[in-house]
Protein backbone atom coordinates (compact mmCIF):
# COMPACT_ATOMS: atom_id res chain seq x y z
CA UNK A 1 0.00 0.00 0.00
CA UNK A 2 3.14 2.54 1.00
CA UNK A 3 4.91 1.44 -2.22
CA UNK A 4 1.24 2.50 -4.36
CA UNK A 5 1.16 6.04 -2.57
CA UNK A 6 4.83 6.89 -3.43
CA UNK A 7 3.85 5.57 -7.45
CA UNK A 8 1.42 7.45 -7.16
CA UNK A 9 3.13 10.86 -6.08
CA UNK A 10 5.83 9.93 -8.51
CA UNK A 11 3.75 9.98 -11.69
CA UNK A 12 1.01 12.78 -10.63
CA UNK A 13 4.82 14.93 -10.06
CA UNK A 14 5.54 13.87 -13.43
CA UNK A 15 2.40 15.19 -14.85
CA UNK A 16 2.59 18.28 -13.33
CA UNK A 17 6.08 19.21 -14.73
CA UNK A 18 4.66 18.09 -18.04
CA UNK A 19 1.45 20.21 -17.62
CA UNK A 20 3.63 23.52 -16.30
CA UNK A 21 6.16 23.45 -19.11
CA UNK A 22 2.74 23.57 -21.55
CA UNK A 23 1.41 26.34 -19.57
CA UNK A 24 4.27 28.32 -19.19
CA UNK A 25 3.87 28.81 -23.66
CA UNK A 26 0.32 30.04 -23.13
CA UNK A 27 0.18 33.89 -23.57
CA UNK A 28 1.23 36.20 -20.75
CA UNK A 29 -1.41 36.80 -18.28
CA UNK A 30 -3.51 40.03 -17.99
CA UNK A 31 -2.42 41.62 -21.27
CA UNK A 32 -5.24 43.46 -23.08
CA UNK A 33 -3.82 42.03 -26.44
CA UNK A 34 -4.10 38.60 -25.80
CA UNK A 35 -6.05 36.54 -28.12
CA UNK A 36 -9.14 35.20 -25.94
CA UNK A 37 -10.25 39.07 -26.24
CA UNK A 38 -11.56 38.78 -29.53
CA UNK A 39 -14.38 39.79 -31.77
CA UNK A 40 -16.44 37.57 -29.49
CA UNK A 41 -15.78 39.58 -26.27
CA UNK A 42 -16.18 42.62 -28.52
CA UNK A 43 -19.81 42.34 -29.70
CA UNK A 44 -20.88 41.45 -26.16
CA UNK A 45 -19.40 44.48 -24.76
CA UNK A 46 -20.17 46.89 -27.39
CA UNK A 47 -23.49 45.86 -28.32
CA UNK A 48 -25.11 43.94 -25.19
CA UNK A 49 -26.84 47.49 -23.81
CA UNK A 50 -28.66 48.07 -27.11
CA UNK A 51 -29.58 44.63 -27.55
CA UNK A 52 -30.47 43.85 -24.40
CA UNK A 53 -30.98 46.68 -22.40
CA UNK A 54 -29.22 45.40 -18.90
CA UNK A 55 -25.83 46.82 -18.08
CA UNK A 56 -24.57 44.04 -16.06
CA UNK A 57 -23.16 42.08 -19.23
CA UNK A 58 -22.66 38.77 -16.98
CA UNK A 59 -26.04 38.58 -17.04
CA UNK A 60 -26.83 39.45 -20.12
CA UNK A 61 -24.53 36.92 -21.57
CA UNK A 62 -26.23 33.53 -19.08
CA UNK A 63 -29.67 34.90 -19.47
CA UNK A 64 -29.78 36.26 -23.14
CA UNK A 65 -27.25 35.57 -25.14
CA UNK A 66 -26.77 31.61 -23.89
CA UNK A 67 -30.76 31.56 -22.22
CA UNK A 68 -30.68 27.92 -23.77
CA UNK A 69 -27.32 26.90 -22.05
CA UNK A 70 -29.03 28.00 -18.44
CA UNK A 71 -32.17 26.50 -19.28
CA UNK A 72 -30.48 22.92 -19.55
CA UNK A 73 -28.04 23.78 -16.14
CA UNK A 74 -31.48 24.36 -13.78
CA UNK A 75 -32.77 21.41 -15.72
CA UNK A 76 -29.00 19.78 -14.45
CA UNK A 77 -30.03 20.92 -10.82
CA UNK A 78 -33.33 19.63 -10.90
CA UNK A 79 -32.39 16.41 -12.23
CA UNK A 80 -29.74 16.37 -9.36
CA UNK A 81 -32.42 17.35 -6.55
CA UNK A 82 -34.36 14.54 -7.92
CA UNK A 83 -31.69 12.02 -7.93
CA UNK A 84 -31.25 12.98 -4.06
CA UNK A 85 -34.63 12.16 -3.43
CA UNK A 86 -35.43 9.14 -4.69
CA UNK A 87 -31.94 7.58 -3.42
CA UNK A 88 -32.80 8.47 0.01
CA UNK A 89 -36.25 7.91 0.37
CA UNK A 90 -36.30 4.75 -1.25
CA UNK A 91 -34.25 3.56 1.33
CA UNK A 92 -36.34 4.32 3.55
CA UNK A 93 -39.26 2.89 2.05
CA UNK A 94 -37.66 -0.52 1.76
CA UNK A 95 -36.52 -0.53 5.31
CA UNK A 96 -40.18 -0.13 6.69
CA UNK A 97 -41.60 -2.44 4.79
CA UNK B 1 -30.96 22.61 19.61
CA UNK B 2 -32.39 24.81 22.13
CA UNK B 3 -30.30 27.22 22.89
CA UNK B 4 -31.67 30.65 24.12
CA UNK B 5 -28.99 32.75 22.53
CA UNK B 6 -28.97 31.47 19.10
CA UNK B 7 -33.25 31.89 18.67
CA UNK B 8 -32.89 35.14 19.92
CA UNK B 9 -30.48 36.15 16.59
CA UNK B 10 -31.81 33.95 14.44
CA UNK B 11 -34.82 36.04 14.87
CA UNK B 12 -33.16 39.10 14.13
CA UNK B 13 -31.17 37.92 11.52
CA UNK B 14 -33.08 35.61 9.40
CA UNK B 15 -35.59 38.40 7.88
CA UNK B 16 -32.44 40.27 6.93
CA UNK B 17 -31.19 37.41 4.97
CA UNK B 18 -33.87 36.59 3.05
CA UNK B 19 -34.41 40.55 2.31
CA UNK B 20 -31.00 40.22 1.18
CA UNK B 21 -31.55 37.58 -1.04
CA UNK B 22 -34.48 38.74 -2.57
CA UNK B 23 -32.59 41.65 -3.46
CA UNK B 24 -29.60 40.31 -5.39
CA UNK B 25 -32.14 38.27 -7.31
CA UNK B 26 -33.98 41.50 -8.30
CA UNK B 27 -31.32 43.72 -8.45
CA UNK B 28 -28.87 40.75 -10.90
CA UNK B 29 -29.36 43.07 -14.09
CA UNK B 30 -27.80 46.38 -12.70
CA UNK B 31 -25.21 45.21 -10.52
CA UNK B 32 -23.23 42.50 -9.09
CA UNK B 33 -25.34 39.20 -8.28
CA UNK B 34 -27.34 36.97 -10.30
CA UNK B 35 -29.93 34.77 -9.84
CA UNK B 36 -28.16 31.61 -8.70
CA UNK B 37 -26.45 33.26 -5.61
CA UNK B 38 -29.72 35.17 -4.65
CA UNK B 39 -31.93 31.96 -4.87
CA UNK B 40 -28.97 30.35 -2.27
CA UNK B 41 -29.18 33.30 -0.26
CA UNK B 42 -32.75 32.50 0.38
CA UNK B 43 -32.40 29.11 0.76
CA UNK B 44 -29.54 29.45 3.43
CA UNK B 45 -31.83 31.52 5.38
CA UNK B 46 -34.77 28.71 5.76
CA UNK B 47 -31.68 26.14 6.15
CA UNK B 48 -30.80 28.54 8.85
CA UNK B 49 -34.08 28.15 10.66
CA UNK B 50 -34.84 25.17 10.11
CA UNK B 51 -30.98 24.19 12.24
CA UNK B 52 -31.42 26.42 15.09
CA UNK B 53 -35.38 25.60 15.41
CA UNK B 54 -35.63 21.86 14.37
CA UNK B 55 -36.19 20.36 11.38
CA UNK B 56 -39.95 19.84 12.22
CA UNK B 57 -40.33 22.91 12.59
CA UNK B 58 -38.94 23.70 9.96
CA UNK B 59 -41.17 21.65 7.75
CA UNK B 60 -44.54 22.95 9.37
CA UNK B 61 -43.39 26.21 8.08
CA UNK B 62 -42.69 24.87 4.58
CA UNK B 63 -43.61 21.52 3.69
CA UNK B 64 -42.09 19.60 0.88
CA UNK B 65 -45.55 19.70 -0.98
CA UNK B 66 -45.08 23.46 -1.58
CA UNK B 67 -41.30 22.41 -2.60
CA UNK B 68 -42.06 20.44 -5.15
CA UNK B 69 -44.61 22.38 -6.63
CA UNK B 70 -42.40 25.37 -6.89
CA UNK B 71 -39.55 23.55 -7.82
CA UNK B 72 -41.69 21.90 -11.07
CA UNK B 73 -43.37 25.29 -12.09
CA UNK B 74 -39.98 27.22 -11.86
CA UNK B 75 -38.42 25.07 -14.27
CA UNK B 76 -41.67 25.29 -16.19
CA UNK B 77 -41.92 28.93 -16.01
CA UNK B 78 -38.65 29.08 -17.65
CA UNK B 79 -40.24 27.34 -21.12
CA UNK B 80 -43.80 29.54 -20.94
CA UNK B 81 -41.50 32.47 -20.99
CA UNK B 82 -39.87 30.95 -24.02
CA UNK B 83 -43.06 30.12 -25.65
CA UNK B 84 -43.67 33.66 -25.32
CA UNK B 85 -41.68 34.59 -28.14
CA UNK B 86 -42.51 31.84 -30.46
CA UNK B 87 -46.38 33.12 -29.98
CA UNK B 88 -45.21 36.72 -31.05
CA UNK B 89 -43.04 34.94 -34.49
CA UNK B 90 -39.99 35.10 -32.74
CA UNK B 91 -37.21 32.16 -32.00
CA UNK B 92 -37.89 30.53 -28.48
CA UNK B 93 -36.22 32.65 -25.82
CA UNK B 94 -35.62 35.76 -27.66
CA UNK B 95 -35.67 39.06 -25.80
CA UNK B 96 -36.03 41.74 -28.22
CA UNK B 97 -37.41 40.55 -30.90
CA UNK B 98 -40.54 39.59 -29.02
CA UNK B 99 -41.28 43.27 -27.96
CA UNK B 100 -40.66 43.14 -24.99
CA UNK B 101 -39.96 46.60 -23.34
CA UNK B 102 -36.78 47.20 -22.67
CA UNK B 103 -37.14 49.83 -20.60
CA UNK B 104 -34.59 52.74 -19.11
CA UNK B 105 -31.10 50.83 -18.66
CA UNK B 106 -29.83 51.11 -15.00
CA UNK B 107 -33.37 50.97 -13.62
CA UNK B 108 -34.86 47.77 -11.84
CA UNK B 109 -37.73 47.69 -14.62
CA UNK B 110 -35.35 47.15 -17.37
CA UNK B 111 -34.28 44.06 -19.35
CA UNK B 112 -38.01 43.01 -20.41
CA UNK B 113 -37.49 38.78 -20.42
CA UNK B 114 -34.33 38.76 -18.22
CA UNK B 115 -35.83 39.92 -15.28
CA UNK B 116 -38.81 37.53 -15.38
CA UNK B 117 -36.00 35.35 -16.07
CA UNK B 118 -33.96 35.64 -13.01
CA UNK B 119 -37.02 35.71 -10.63
CA UNK B 120 -37.75 32.16 -11.84
CA UNK B 121 -34.17 31.13 -11.70
CA UNK B 122 -33.88 32.61 -7.77
CA UNK B 123 -36.79 30.65 -6.50
CA UNK B 124 -36.25 26.97 -8.18
CA UNK B 125 -33.06 27.32 -6.99
CA UNK B 126 -33.77 28.25 -3.27
CA UNK B 127 -36.15 25.34 -3.37
CA UNK B 128 -33.56 23.29 -4.79
CA UNK B 129 -31.12 24.06 -2.06
CA UNK B 130 -34.02 23.59 0.37
CA UNK B 131 -35.01 20.19 -0.77
CA UNK B 132 -31.41 19.20 -0.47
CA UNK B 133 -31.34 20.09 2.99
CA UNK B 134 -34.57 18.10 4.13
CA UNK B 135 -32.81 15.07 2.01
CA UNK B 136 -29.86 15.08 4.20
CA UNK B 137 -30.38 16.56 7.29
CA UNK B 138 -33.03 14.12 8.25
CA UNK B 139 -31.87 12.35 11.12
CA UNK B 140 -32.89 9.09 11.43
CA UNK B 141 -35.29 7.56 8.80
CA UNK C 1 5.81 43.04 -17.49
CA UNK C 2 5.24 45.14 -13.82
CA UNK C 3 3.13 43.71 -11.13
CA UNK C 4 0.61 46.00 -9.42
CA UNK C 5 -0.49 45.69 -5.67
CA UNK C 6 -3.57 43.39 -6.84
CA UNK C 7 -1.04 41.10 -8.20
CA UNK C 8 0.98 40.26 -4.86
CA UNK C 9 -2.27 40.12 -3.28
CA UNK C 10 -3.77 37.91 -5.46
CA UNK C 11 -0.61 36.10 -4.75
CA UNK C 12 -0.97 35.39 -1.23
CA UNK C 13 -4.36 34.12 -1.41
CA UNK C 14 -3.45 31.51 -4.33
CA UNK C 15 -0.70 30.83 -1.62
CA UNK C 16 -3.07 30.08 1.64
CA UNK C 17 -5.48 28.20 -0.74
CA UNK C 18 -2.00 25.66 -1.39
CA UNK C 19 -1.45 25.66 1.86
CA UNK C 20 -5.68 24.77 3.04
CA UNK C 21 -5.67 22.58 0.55
CA UNK C 22 -1.94 20.53 1.40
CA UNK C 23 -3.76 20.93 4.89
CA UNK C 24 -6.72 18.38 3.62
CA UNK C 25 -3.88 15.46 2.51
CA UNK C 26 -2.90 15.60 6.79
CA UNK C 27 -6.33 16.10 9.04
CA UNK C 28 -7.84 13.20 10.20
CA UNK C 29 -11.01 14.70 11.40
CA UNK C 30 -13.61 14.99 8.88
CA UNK C 31 -15.28 17.69 10.34
CA UNK C 32 -11.84 19.90 10.72
CA UNK C 33 -11.40 18.77 6.81
CA UNK C 34 -15.06 20.10 5.63
CA UNK C 35 -14.12 23.61 8.10
CA UNK C 36 -11.04 24.13 6.34
CA UNK C 37 -13.70 23.80 2.97
CA UNK C 38 -15.28 26.37 3.49
CA UNK C 39 -12.31 28.63 4.36
CA UNK C 40 -11.31 27.39 0.98
CA UNK C 41 -14.01 28.37 -0.96
CA UNK C 42 -14.29 31.89 1.09
CA UNK C 43 -10.35 32.59 0.14
CA UNK C 44 -11.58 31.81 -3.48
CA UNK C 45 -14.23 34.51 -3.29
CA UNK C 46 -11.48 36.97 -2.36
CA UNK C 47 -9.66 36.03 -5.22
CA UNK C 48 -12.45 36.46 -7.56
CA UNK C 49 -12.89 39.65 -6.26
CA UNK C 50 -9.26 40.87 -7.18
CA UNK C 51 -9.44 39.11 -10.74
CA UNK C 52 -13.04 41.67 -11.24
CA UNK C 53 -15.45 39.29 -11.48
CA UNK C 54 -17.88 39.94 -8.68
CA UNK C 55 -20.95 37.90 -10.03
CA UNK C 56 -18.90 34.74 -9.67
CA UNK C 57 -17.46 35.75 -6.18
CA UNK C 58 -21.09 36.26 -4.71
CA UNK C 59 -21.68 32.98 -6.27
CA UNK C 60 -19.38 31.22 -5.12
CA UNK C 61 -19.37 32.56 -1.55
CA UNK C 62 -23.05 30.85 -1.58
CA UNK C 63 -21.93 28.21 -3.14
CA UNK C 64 -19.02 27.01 -0.94
CA UNK C 65 -21.37 28.19 2.32
CA UNK C 66 -23.77 25.59 1.01
CA UNK C 67 -21.67 22.86 0.01
CA UNK C 68 -20.23 22.99 3.60
CA UNK C 69 -23.34 22.85 5.43
CA UNK C 70 -24.80 19.77 3.25
CA UNK C 71 -21.40 18.14 3.84
CA UNK C 72 -22.15 18.96 7.73
CA UNK C 73 -25.34 17.75 7.54
CA UNK C 74 -24.15 14.10 6.10
CA UNK C 75 -21.20 13.78 8.53
CA UNK C 76 -23.77 14.28 11.52
CA UNK C 77 -25.29 11.09 9.91
CA UNK C 78 -22.39 8.68 9.30
CA UNK C 79 -18.96 8.76 10.97
CA UNK C 80 -16.72 11.68 11.97
CA UNK C 81 -13.30 9.87 12.13
CA UNK C 82 -11.51 8.55 8.89
CA UNK C 83 -10.36 5.29 9.10
CA UNK D 1 13.61 35.88 -18.80
CA UNK D 2 13.29 33.09 -21.01
CA UNK D 3 13.96 29.99 -18.84
CA UNK D 4 10.72 27.91 -17.45
CA UNK D 5 10.67 29.61 -14.23
CA UNK D 6 10.16 33.30 -15.67
CA UNK D 7 7.91 32.52 -17.98
CA UNK D 8 6.09 30.66 -15.17
CA UNK D 9 6.26 33.75 -12.60
CA UNK D 10 4.90 35.83 -15.54
CA UNK D 11 1.68 33.17 -15.45
CA UNK D 12 1.34 32.65 -11.73
CA UNK D 13 -2.10 32.21 -11.59
CA UNK D 14 -1.86 29.03 -14.03
CA UNK D 15 0.76 27.84 -11.78
CA UNK D 16 -1.00 27.99 -8.72
CA UNK D 17 -4.22 26.12 -10.48
CA UNK D 18 -1.42 23.25 -11.93
CA UNK D 19 -0.37 22.67 -7.92
CA UNK D 20 -4.16 22.66 -6.49
CA UNK D 21 -4.84 20.17 -9.70
CA UNK D 22 -2.23 18.01 -8.94
CA UNK D 23 -2.73 18.13 -5.01
CA UNK D 24 -6.47 17.67 -5.70
CA UNK D 25 -5.69 14.43 -8.06
CA UNK D 26 -3.37 13.48 -4.88
CA UNK D 27 -6.09 13.43 -2.39
CA UNK D 28 -8.49 11.69 -4.77
CA UNK D 29 -6.27 8.96 -5.38
CA UNK D 30 -4.52 8.36 -1.84
CA UNK D 31 -7.06 8.79 0.16
CA UNK D 32 -9.51 6.04 1.48
CA UNK D 33 -12.49 8.11 2.88
CA UNK D 34 -15.35 9.08 0.32
CA UNK D 35 -15.54 12.54 1.70
CA UNK D 36 -11.25 13.14 1.25
CA UNK D 37 -12.40 12.03 -2.38
CA UNK D 38 -15.26 14.40 -2.59
CA UNK D 39 -13.68 17.30 -1.20
CA UNK D 40 -10.57 16.67 -3.42
CA UNK D 41 -12.82 16.56 -6.56
CA UNK D 42 -13.93 20.37 -5.31
CA UNK D 43 -10.44 21.39 -5.42
CA UNK D 44 -9.82 20.00 -9.26
CA UNK D 45 -12.79 21.82 -10.24
CA UNK D 46 -12.17 25.20 -8.09
CA UNK D 47 -8.14 24.58 -10.33
CA UNK D 48 -9.97 24.37 -13.91
CA UNK D 49 -11.87 27.93 -12.57
CA UNK D 50 -8.99 30.03 -11.85
CA UNK D 51 -7.66 28.61 -15.10
CA UNK D 52 -10.49 30.02 -17.04
CA UNK D 53 -11.03 33.26 -15.28
CA UNK D 54 -7.09 33.90 -15.32
CA UNK D 55 -7.50 33.89 -19.11
CA UNK D 56 -10.03 36.21 -19.14
CA UNK D 57 -8.88 38.67 -17.10
CA UNK D 58 -7.20 42.39 -18.05
CA UNK D 59 -4.06 43.45 -15.87
CA UNK D 60 -5.94 47.00 -14.60
CA UNK D 61 -9.50 46.09 -16.32
CA UNK D 62 -12.76 47.49 -15.22
CA UNK D 63 -15.50 45.24 -13.88
CA UNK D 64 -17.56 43.72 -16.84
CA UNK D 65 -20.60 46.34 -15.86
CA UNK D 66 -21.29 49.21 -17.83
CA UNK D 67 -20.76 52.30 -16.18
CA UNK D 68 -22.31 55.26 -18.26
CA UNK D 69 -20.42 57.68 -20.78
CA UNK D 70 -16.81 56.87 -20.48
CA UNK D 71 -15.73 55.38 -23.46
CA UNK D 72 -11.76 55.02 -22.82
CA UNK D 73 -12.82 51.62 -19.96
CA UNK D 74 -10.91 48.71 -21.04
CA UNK D 75 -13.56 45.39 -19.72
CA UNK D 76 -12.43 42.59 -19.05
CA UNK D 77 -13.64 39.39 -21.02
CA UNK D 78 -17.25 38.40 -19.97
CA UNK D 79 -17.50 35.30 -21.01
CA UNK D 80 -15.33 33.05 -19.00
CA UNK D 81 -17.09 34.34 -15.33
CA UNK D 82 -20.64 33.60 -17.79
CA UNK D 83 -19.23 29.46 -18.61
CA UNK D 84 -17.87 29.37 -15.03
CA UNK D 85 -21.09 30.43 -12.92
CA UNK D 86 -22.48 27.44 -14.99
CA UNK D 87 -20.07 25.55 -13.72
CA UNK D 88 -20.04 26.35 -10.18
CA UNK D 89 -23.92 25.29 -10.07
CA UNK D 90 -22.71 22.41 -11.83
CA UNK D 91 -20.49 21.37 -9.46
CA UNK D 92 -23.04 22.17 -6.66
CA UNK D 93 -25.39 19.54 -7.95
CA UNK D 94 -22.47 17.10 -8.70
CA UNK D 95 -21.78 17.24 -4.91
CA UNK D 96 -25.05 16.76 -4.04
CA UNK D 97 -25.74 14.02 -5.64
CA UNK D 98 -21.80 12.49 -4.77
CA UNK D 99 -22.72 12.95 -0.58
CA UNK D 100 -26.66 11.48 -1.47
CA UNK D 101 -24.85 8.30 -2.40
CA UNK D 102 -22.67 8.49 0.54
CA UNK D 103 -25.03 8.24 3.14
CA UNK D 104 -26.62 5.58 0.98
CA UNK D 105 -23.35 3.33 0.99
CA UNK D 106 -23.11 4.05 4.88
CA UNK D 107 -26.65 2.59 5.28
CA UNK D 108 -25.73 -0.34 3.62
CA UNK D 109 -22.27 -0.85 4.81
CA UNK D 110 -21.95 0.84 7.43
CA UNK D 111 -18.76 2.55 6.60
CA UNK D 112 -17.20 5.52 4.36
CA UNK D 113 -14.00 3.88 3.83
CA UNK D 114 -13.45 3.27 0.23
CA UNK D 115 -10.94 0.04 0.73
CA UNK D 116 -13.45 -1.48 3.41
CA UNK D 117 -16.55 -1.03 0.82
CA UNK D 118 -14.12 -2.74 -1.61
CA UNK D 119 -13.20 -5.38 0.60
CA UNK D 120 -16.88 -6.92 1.69
CA UNK D 121 -18.40 -6.37 -1.54
CA UNK D 122 -15.24 -8.49 -2.73
CA UNK D 123 -16.15 -11.10 0.38
CA UNK D 124 -19.84 -11.27 -0.45
CA UNK D 125 -19.17 -12.05 -4.42
CA UNK D 126 -16.68 -15.13 -3.39
CA UNK D 127 -19.68 -16.25 -1.37
CA UNK D 128 -22.45 -16.24 -3.94
CA UNK D 129 -20.01 -17.50 -6.60
CA UNK D 130 -19.33 -20.41 -3.91
CA UNK D 131 -22.53 -21.08 -3.08
CA UNK D 132 -23.98 -21.35 -6.75
CA UNK D 133 -21.29 -23.62 -7.72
Amino acid sequence: MRIRKLLIIIVALLAAYGILVAVAELPPYGMADNPVHNHVSERYINKALDETGVTNMVTAIVLDYRAYDTMFETIVLFTAALAVVITLKVSKRKEKG
Amino acid sequence: MRDFILKRVAVIILPLMSIYGFYVILHGHVSPGGSFAGGIIVGLSFITYSTVYGLERGKVKLPERILTLVESYGTLWYGIMGIVGILKGAPFLSNKLAGFNLGEPGSLTSGGLISLLGIGVGIRVASTIITLFYAMGEEES
Amino acid sequence: MHFTSADYWIMVLLLTLVIASLSMLFIKDLLHAVIVFGVYSLIMALIWLLMNTPDLAITEAAAGICTTVLMMAVIFRTSRKEE
Amino acid sequence: MKTLLGKLVINYPYLFAVVLFIIGTIIVLTRDNLFKKLIGINIMESAIFIVFIAAGNIRGGAVPILDGGRADTVYINPLPSALMLTGIVVSVSVTAFALALIIRLYKSYGTTSARRIAEMRNEVLKHDSSHQS
